[in-house]
């Protein structure tokens, strides 16, 4: 069971103070009419389900509801941090992730 | 040729001091290519491997596995098995499956020791109870034996459940499954792998995949920890690991793999004769017959590989299991564990071709794998001898996910099986 | 009578205070401070269970929680607990406890004839046999009945537990020697730090050797200081009777107290826990859990009287009791000694089969001195005795083959101990992915001290395979000095604080075996896992067969899969398979453990999860005044609803039926609090509904309300509900009760993550106000009675518009929209308000017999409408178009809004899919199954294909026939108003068996044109 | 037709308790003390704590500062703001002062980009004091009480539920949602039992606004 640092709370929290989210940064396509049936359903439904480290979000439900980032290794439950989607994204568009 | 098992070679072999019984499968080396490789020596690979080479007449079959043989979610699971499912692709799938599960005993001369003691889905909700009477309806008119219960017919079937009006989820009914029940879920993947090995499959432990050599849109071989591997069709059936495979053909899957619980109590004396589910309250139980009382808990809801998931699932399973049943929070957690789940958006399984010519997949089965282990090797072997979908499987293609032709089995999956 | 009782000084039992107890309807006495099984050993007890499948005489083996075979089951009725060990249950005054096993008696038991024929029963043998199809079932009752132990009770438990949740710097996991120095050192250090100890006192193996010497202290001087200076600093807490049963990710531990389990049910306090689970998460977790002695495998070894060596020392030096008098101990190590030397001090005939040809001198020399004699170089090739021990016959070992070298004494004795080690207790080390690693040397599967620092995990004492006890305490002191210094802070001690009285150790002789000069299968049957009656034959079947994955070895034969976890057996599993396999213990494998290190109720997991607060009931400001009414409530999500109000003799379709004719034909008056009320603000506020909703806002004047539709990215209604707006940059939405927080959320997670540029703020208000329905021709004459400030006339109040105004003295918001059809008004207020407006609406309407109804009426009046209840007609797989509500689509609206692009799919485009319409069955009386499938013909002979289902089915009071709704495939174009040829609007309805004769209709019965919400 | 006679009847979320009619002076013989302070007023303030615009605004309406400061909140006499998240505050006051600080907030913020919303009915707050106070609370909720100091206000657990949860003189208070507030309590009561409940009677000093 993990301990999350809320990155807007700015404290340690048990887990089950917050919710998960999915995969992070999944954006919506901006004109989803011009995309074909499967490019639709690729974003609707394909996930990367990565083992490794893996970009997530989690929500604050019973905090300050506030959604953000947080990158989590799947196979040993390690977790580098959380920040903001705002802060998160910086980091991850430097690693590549989203490549 | 490998002796038969009976009370006469158990009668033999005592004499003997049980000194003459043969290996119950073989593990030769790789050889340099196959026809077919199964990657994933879980109860669904070594079932398709076993159903290729009896049914389809296949040779020169591979089942690799990077661990060893039933190690995953069919050691893992809580060996329900049922098939009142809702929508007719799953419930004639489902059925299928239990069907082969009625003669697999004997057809793999081998005790999976399938115990058809019945299948209780509670319901708690007037809504619980309209979904339930629609399931069953389906249930009878596909031919399967499914009915609705009421409370009190439910409290006479299972003497130590709290029916009374005053908990926080009442019981105001129940659909029930006569054939349904439990198995003994290493025996399934020991019985499969003896009764491939006399077809000649080769079954190959700590044998895991790297990557996959495709050319020309082909499949060609597998690079495996072993060496390289040759072979003209791959079929993966690996759960929880789906995607890492997918990943090496390039292809996407709408899979994620979550952490799913259970836990065993010490073992009793018999107190509970059927297997008792209810999504409302996320419990499901029921006790094996070493006396142990088997409970899933539901699944956590973070992505992981870990086959570890967070106490307070197992706290809140614990909670569901006394609103059912209050007597038991005397008796004593004696292990737990967790095993990886694959799910998809909706509940159901994925049965199929892909873009990569002669690479199969097999998976997707979220919590409900092991009811289908028999009818889902046997569908996927035939899926991978005519390179053509089986009829029970067509609607499980990937297609599904660009078409929106879903079928939501939420419902009748629940977190339960 | 062999054994004894010595009452000596170190013994922590209180001689003063006897008490008396019951085992299996024979009536004995013991001593405060003895276990169930210290107190039934004195009486020479041997044979207390019978073996799970030959049904062999088996004894105490252990002194704790490795016993394997002395299950017992405490107490009888309500209060009776299965299964617990003998080892581990405190005696108190009047206890009552039984076998589990052993049938009719235990003395007699019909496992046993079965057992003569062991040979035919090896491991696996249910899985080569008992393929009949027929005759498996009966097969399978017998097994069952055969196997379990203790019994579950059948009455609801009368006790309680609870949880409860710390946060340390350091857990110190074990009140050990090593323990207590590590919680003593971070204590003075001023850390905060718990200490937890899983028996009635800390203490640990000091408690079972009083003469060790720690820094010029006795242990039990030690001790006292310890817990002395513990108790005297605030900042450690010292936790007894406290099991830690697991250890999950970021160093959270699960501990189990026993808070009332030691005390007489008639002295149990209520409202006091039975039990309580401690979750404990540190920054730092020390692992002080000591290490459990595994006896040597030999021909025989389960007869009753043969134990661990360590046992007999802890019988008698903490509890007072000599298991026997003629004591042959065997052993591989120095472990032995001290009890042997304790043993022959008070008066038993002490026989030391060493299986190492050289003893540890110094150890030789006190044995001596206490009249022991020692046998170098044997070992027992075989236990004799049938329900207890009465020899042994011993074999000349080969001095480093662990083969039989030559002929041995027999020896005669009452009573047997054997030590083949110790194995480290590193069951939590392995929880959370742990893997502790073989040490050849050790001969034992171990835990590194710093190992796993980074994880704030570590280790101390006999866990690191530091066995003797001035290794240990220097390890744990070595290590606490490393855990300090990560935090910048030193220890207070000097090592020759924990100088002891201990003699070097000399090697121990790596033997796990012991040989009889037979093949392995023909000798006496040797076991390694007691609870499992798994022998040492098995393991070697099972690698014959190719079970030779240690996974599969252990599966196939169920080694260490028993409530013990396999503490006495796993090594020597290990070992043996190692054997078998012709391999090296790490080539075969780690040993690893799951929760629970030892079993916990599921009470205690549950905590006060349970009853009332098993899950929370939501209640609205007037739930008083349903109560009071009467009503019958049904649980809606978290809520719960009025369902309906019966009437003294009245029934559910008495109570709708009049209910349903107040609101069309007079007034009527329904909570509908529990509605999801979302508050939404800013200049984007438009662009965001347009967005979130399938209907087109931009048009929407204040003042204003509307239906909306809200679907998921799929295509899917997920919830529906009216918006108001209040003014241009201010709206208000209503959401279902049931998915009021998901929509919430919902909204949320898309602005925060899509759309954080859209100027708009989001707020729960739903608990906030509190809301009356009031319904029927009369409701306009009712509210007017009670509010002045608002003009309600047809004219200036029309239906879909809201006000703000005053209510029985309220300020209220009043929404003009109806849920039923009829005339109807919304009163919103202050929910502290919402129970006096209510009874105001109640006495305001009484001239007017105004009617509170609940839920099942709401049903009824709006189906007769053909409103739809998402979640009932609707379940995940309907579009706005399959619910033929196309008209709550905005398809022209600029932002390609929520589940919009979905619809284009191919499956989701389809012209034939499931479409709601609505049944009138021929039988006017026959009210149709919800759940009812809609087929094609009458012929219900499986498989008959389904077109879809009933969603929706009552009896209409108003229209005195019945009335449903329902998908069906293409059922919109089947509609018999859409003048549809040769009956393709008949279809039938099935359900438990028959199936009825239906006509597919518009799903709106009565008032097609919506008159009546306009007057 | 003209208002009823009667005046509107206020009725707190814990009503069914019948609290009031059991409550007495604390004293020794109870390690927990608790009882509910009824009938506050209660205003959601949303707004970005970055915008200067806004916190100057709301402070001049409010007479207080917005805390900006992560989990804390600002109190004067009987007003309360607590930090709920980055653009969310929760204002409590006595009843009689909502609507005033509702019209002056309103005002304030007029342009700037806000939402106040009155949640009055919708809240309750619960003193919880004596001895055992946080042992009680350790039984509720997983969040680290030892981390919760003065003037420090966090949004937690409480068995399945959830609540704010701060310091109050010599004890806790608990702000938490009228429709939870039966199983809040009940959970409460059933937490506190080994140590033994009182419902006590809080003195006009003590109403959760002022703590």
């Amino acid at each position: 069971m993990f301990v999350i640092t809320c990155p807007h709370c700015r404290e340690k929290r048990e887990e089950e103070e917050f919710s998960y989210g999915g995969e992070a940064f999944i954006a919506r396509p901006l004109s989803p009419e011009t995309l074909d049936d499967a490019a639709w359903g690729d974003y609707l439904f394909m996930r990367k389900n990565t083992k490794g480290w893996n970009w997530e979000m989690w929500g604050h439900a019973t905090g300050c509801r506030k959604w953000f980032v947080v990158k989590r290794h799947t196979a040993t439950h390690a977790l580098e941090g959380a920040w903001t989607l705002a802060d998160g994204r910086k980091i991850y568009d430097a690693e590549g992730a989203g490549a | 040729m490998q002796k038969d098992y009976s009370v006469w070679s158990l009668f033999k072999q005592g004499l003997r001091h049980n000194e003459g019984w043969d290996p119950a499968w073989k593990s030769p080396e790789p050889k340099p290519s196959y026809n077919v490789i199964i990657v994933g020596a879980g109860g669904h690979g070594l079932a398709t491997a076993y159903y290729l080479a009896k049914e389809h007449n296949v040779r020169g079959i591979a089942v690799i596995e990077k661990g060893y043989l039933g190690g995953g979610n069919t050691a893992r699971n809580t060996t329900i098995v049922r098939s009142n499912y809702l929508w007719d692709e799953s419930a004639m799938l489902y059925e299928h499956s239990l069907k082969l599960w009625e003669g697999l005993t004997e057809d793999l001369n081998y005790n999976v020791m399938f115990s058809q003691r019945g299948v209780f889905n509670l319901g708690h909700t007037l809504q619980d109870m309209r979904d339930i009477e629609r399931r069953v309806n389906a249930n009878n008119l596909n031919g399967i034996d499914a009915m609705v219960l009421d409370g009190a017919e439910v409290k006479r079937r299972i003497p130590l459940i709290d029916a009374s009006k005053s908990t926080r989820f009442p019981i105001l009914g129940a659909s029930f499954q006569p054939r349904a029940g439990v198995a003994r879920h290493d025996a399934v993947a020991w019985g499969f792998a003896r009764a491939a090995s006399k077809y000649g499959v080769d079954i190959i432990e700590n044998c895991e995949v790297s990557s996959m050599d495709i050319a020309g849109g082909r499949i060609k071989g597998l690079q495996t920890s072993r060496g390289y591997i040759g072979a003209d069709q791959v079929g993966c059936v690996a759960a929880g690991h789906s995607s890492v495979l997918a990943k090496m053909a390039g292809i996407r899957l709408p899979l994620e793999s979550h952490p799913l619980q259970a836990f065993v109590s010490e073992s009793l004396k018999p107190c509970l004769d059927t297997v008792v589910m209810s999504n409302a309250v996320h419990g499901y139980l029921s006790q094996s017959d070493k006396g142990e009382l088997v409970i899933g808990a539901g699944i956590d809801h973070f992505n992981s590989y870990a086959q570890r998931g967070s106490p307070h699932v197992i706290e809140h399973t614990a909670a569901a299991i006394i609103e059912l049943f209050p007597m038991f929070s005397r008796v004593r957690m004696n292990r737990q564990w967790g095993g990886i789940v694959d799910t998809a958006p909706d509940a159901c399984p994925i049965i199929s071709k892909t873009t990569v010519k002669g690479l199969y997949f097999n998976c997707g089965w979220g919590t409900g794998g092991f009811k289908a282990t028999p009818g889902s090797g046997n569908v996927f072997a035939h899926t991978i001898a005519n390179d053509e979908p089986h009829p029970l499987n067509r609607a499980f293609d990937l297609n599904r996910f660009s078409t929106g032709h879903l079928i939501d089995e939420h419902g009748a999956a629940g977190v339960a099986h | 009578m062999s054994s004894f009782r010595v009452q000596h000084a170190n013994a922590r039992v209180d001689f003063g205070k006897p008490l008396n107890f019951t085992f299996d309807g024979r009536r004995y006495d013991g001593f405060e401070g003895d276990t169930l099984a210290s107190a039934l050993l004195a009486y020479d007890t041997r044979m207390v269970a019978r073996s799970f499948k030959y049904g062999r005489p088996r004894g105490i083996v252990g002194a704790g929680a490795e016993e394997p075979n002395a299950l017992v089951q405490v107490e009888a009725g309500a209060m009776t607990i299965p299964n617990l060990k003998a080892t581990q249950v405190e005696l108190y005054d009047g206890l009552v406890a039984r076998r589990t096993t052993g049938w009719p008696t235990l003395e007699f038991d019909v496992k046993s004839f079965g057992g003569r024929f062991a040979r035919f029963m090896a491991a696996g043998f249910y899985y080569k046999t008992f393929q009949s199809r027929r005759l498996w079932p009966k097969f399978e009752h017998l097994i069952r009945h055969a196997a379990g132990y203790g019994n579950t009770p059948v009455d609801p438990d009368p006790e309680t537990y609870d949880h409860q949740h710390h946060h340390a710097d350091v857990l110190v996991i074990g009140g050990g020697a090593s323990g207590l120095l590590a919680a003593l050192e971070t204590g003075r250090a001023g850390l905060d730090v718990i200490l937890i100890d899983e028996q009635s006192e800390p203490g640990g193996w000091l408690l079972s050797s009083p003469n060790s010497v720690i820094g010029g202290k006795s242990a039990p001087v030690w001790i006292k200081d310890c817990l002395a200076e513990l108790r005297s600093l605030p900042n450690v807490r010292l936790m007894t009777r406290t099991s830690a049963f697991a250890l999950h990710d970021m160093n959270l531990v699960q501990a189990a107290e026993q808070i009332q389990d030691h005390l007489p049910p008639s002295q149990r306090i209520t409202g006091v826990p039975r039990q309580r689970l401690h979750r404990i998460r540190a920054d730092r977790v020390v692992l002080a859990t000591g290490a459990i002695e595994r006896p040597l495998v030999f021909g025989n070894n389960d007869i009753p009287g043969i134990l661990t060596a360590s046992a007999l020392t802890t019988y008698l030096n903490r509890y007072g009791v000599a298991c026997g008098s003629r004591v042959l101990l065997m052993t591989s190590n120095d472990q032995v000694y001290q009890g042997a030397c304790d043993l022959a001090d008070a008066g038993c005939t002490v026989t030391v089969a060493d299986t190492r040809y050289a003893s540890n001198t110094e150890w030789a020399k006190r044995a001596a001195a206490s009249g022991v004699e020692i046998l170098n170089g044997f070992g027992i090739a075989r236990a004799d005795g049938g329900r207890a021990v009465a020899g042994a016959k011993l074999v000349k070992l080969h001095a480093d083959k662990n083969e039989v070298a030559g002929d041995g004494p027999y020896v005669a004795c009452d009573v047997i101990g054997s030590s083949g080690g110790l194995s480290p207790t590193v069951h939590l080390y392995c929880h959370d992915g742990g893997r502790p690693i073989w040490d050849e040397s050790k001969l034992a599967f171990i835990a590194t001290g710093t190992g796993r620092a980074k994880a704030g995990i570590y280790c101390v004492g006999a866990v690191t395979g530091e066995f003797g006890l001035q290794a240990g305490l220097e390890q744990a002191f070595r290590t606490i000095t490393d855990l300090l210094t990560s935090l910048g802070k030193t220890p207070s001690r000097v090592a020759s604080d924990v100088r002891t009285n201990e003699p070097a150790p000399a090697p121990p002789r790596r033997i796990f075996r012991v040989p009889d000069g037979k093949r392995e299968g023909h000798g006496k049957k040797a076991f390694v896992d007691f609870q499992n009656d798994v022998a040492a034959s098995d393991i070697h079947l099972a690698v014959r067969e190719n079970y030779r994955s240690i996974e599969h070895i252990k599966r196939y034969t169920a080694l260490g899969f028993g409530t013990d976890q396999g503490k006495l057996s796993n090594v020597n599993g290990f070992a043996i398979a190692a054997d078998a396999l012709g391999k090296s213990i790490p080539e075969v494998g780690t040993t690893t453990y799951r929760p629970a290190y030892s079993p916990v109720t599921f009470g205690t997991l549950a905590g006060a999860h349970e009853g009332d607060t098993f899950e929370p009931r939501r209640y609205t400001a007037m739930h008083g005044s349903h109560a009071a009414r009467g009503a019958e409530f049904e649980p809606v999500g978290q809520w719960m609803r009025p369902w309906y109000f019966p009437k003294a003799g009245e029934d559910l379709h008495g109570a709708v039926h009049r209910e349903c004719l107040a609101a069309r034909r007079s007034v009527a008056i329904m909570d509908a609090s529990t509605l999801g009320k979302i508050d939404i603000r800013g200049k984007d506020v438009r662009d965001f509904l347009n967005r979130v909703y399938a209907n087109d806002w931009t048009k929407l004047a204040p003042g204003k309300c509307r239906y909306g539709l809200m679907l998921d990215e799929n295509g899917m209604v997920m919830d529906d509900g009216v918006t108001a707006c209040i003014t241009d940059d201010h709206f208000v939405m209503t959401t279902t009760t049931g998915g009021a927080a998901r929509v919430m959320s919902w909204l949320e997670k898309w602005h925060q993550t899509e759309w954080p540029e859209l100027e708009v703020y989001m707020t729960s208000v739903t608990d906030h106000w509190a809301t009356a329905a009031i319904v029927g021709p009369k409701s306009r004459a009712v509210l007017v009675k009670l509010c002045s400030d608002i003009d309600l006339s047809a004219a200036a109040f029309k239906f879909m518009d809201w006000r703000d105004g005053t209510v029985a003295g309220v300020p209220a918001r009043v929404f003009r929209i109806s849920f039923s059809g009829e005339l109807s008004f919304e009163v919103n207020v202050d929910a502290s308000y919402g129970h006096h407006v209510w009874e105001a609406l109640m006495e305001a309407g009484a001239e007017f017999n105004i009617t509170p109804y609940g839920t099942e009426t709401m049903h009824v009046l709006r189906a007769e409408k053909g409103f739809i209840i998402v979640g009932q007609d609707t379940d995940g797989s309907m579009t706005p178009f399959d619910l033929d509500m196309a008209w709550a689509v905005g398809m022209k609206k600029p932002y390609s809004f929520l589940g919009k692009r979905s619809f284009t799919r191919s499956d989701t485009a389809r012209s034939n899919r499931k479409q709601l319409v609505g049944l009138l069955t021929d039988d006017p009386k026959v009210v149709l199954k919800e759940g009812a499938q809609i087929i094609e013909t009458s012929n219900t002979r499986p498989p008959v294909p389904m077109l879809g289902h009933v969603t929706s089915s009552y009896f209409s009071p108003e229209l005195g026939r019945s009335i449903a709704m329902a998908v069906v495939r293409d059922g919109i174009g089947r509609r018999g108003e859409a003048g549809v040829k040769d009956g393709r609007d008949v279809v039938y309805a099935y359900a438990g068996g028959t199936a009825h004769r239906v006509k597919i209709v518009s799903s709106i019965f009565i008032d097609p044109k919506g008159e009546r919400q306009n007057v | 037709m003209s208002k009823p006679a009667t005046a509107p009847i206020i009725q707190s979320p814990l009503h069914g308790f019948g609290l009031v009619t059991v409550a007495r002076a604390m004293n020794d013989t109870r390690g927990v003390w608790a009882n509910e302070v009824p009938f506050l007023g209660y205003i959601s303030l949303r707004g970005a704590s970055t915008d200067a615009a806004l916190t100057a605004a709301a402070a001049q309406a409010l007479g207080l500062s917005l805390p900006t400061e992560p989990c804390t909140f600002t109190r004067d006499g009987a007003i309360k703001v607590i930090w709920v998240s980055p653009d969310e505050w929760m204002i409590t006051c006595q009843r009689d002062r909502r609507a005033a600080l509702l019209s002056s907030l309103a005002k304030g913020l007029e342009g700037i980009r806000s939402q106040v919303a009155d949640n009055s009915g919708g809240f309750t707050q619960v003193l919880i004091k004596g001895r055992n106070a946080r042992d009680v609370l350790s039984h509720c909720t997983v969040y680290d009480l030892g981390a919760l100091g003065e003037g420090r206000v966090v949004g937690t657990t409480f068995g399945k539920s959830s609540v704010y949860l701060h310091q109050a003189s010599d004890g806790y208070c608990l702000l938490l949602r009228r429709s939870f507030a039966d199983y809040i309590w009940r959970y409460l009561v059933r937490a506190a039992s080994p140590y033994g409940i009182g419902v006590a009677v809080f003195g006009p000093g003590h109403s959760g606004a002022a703590e």
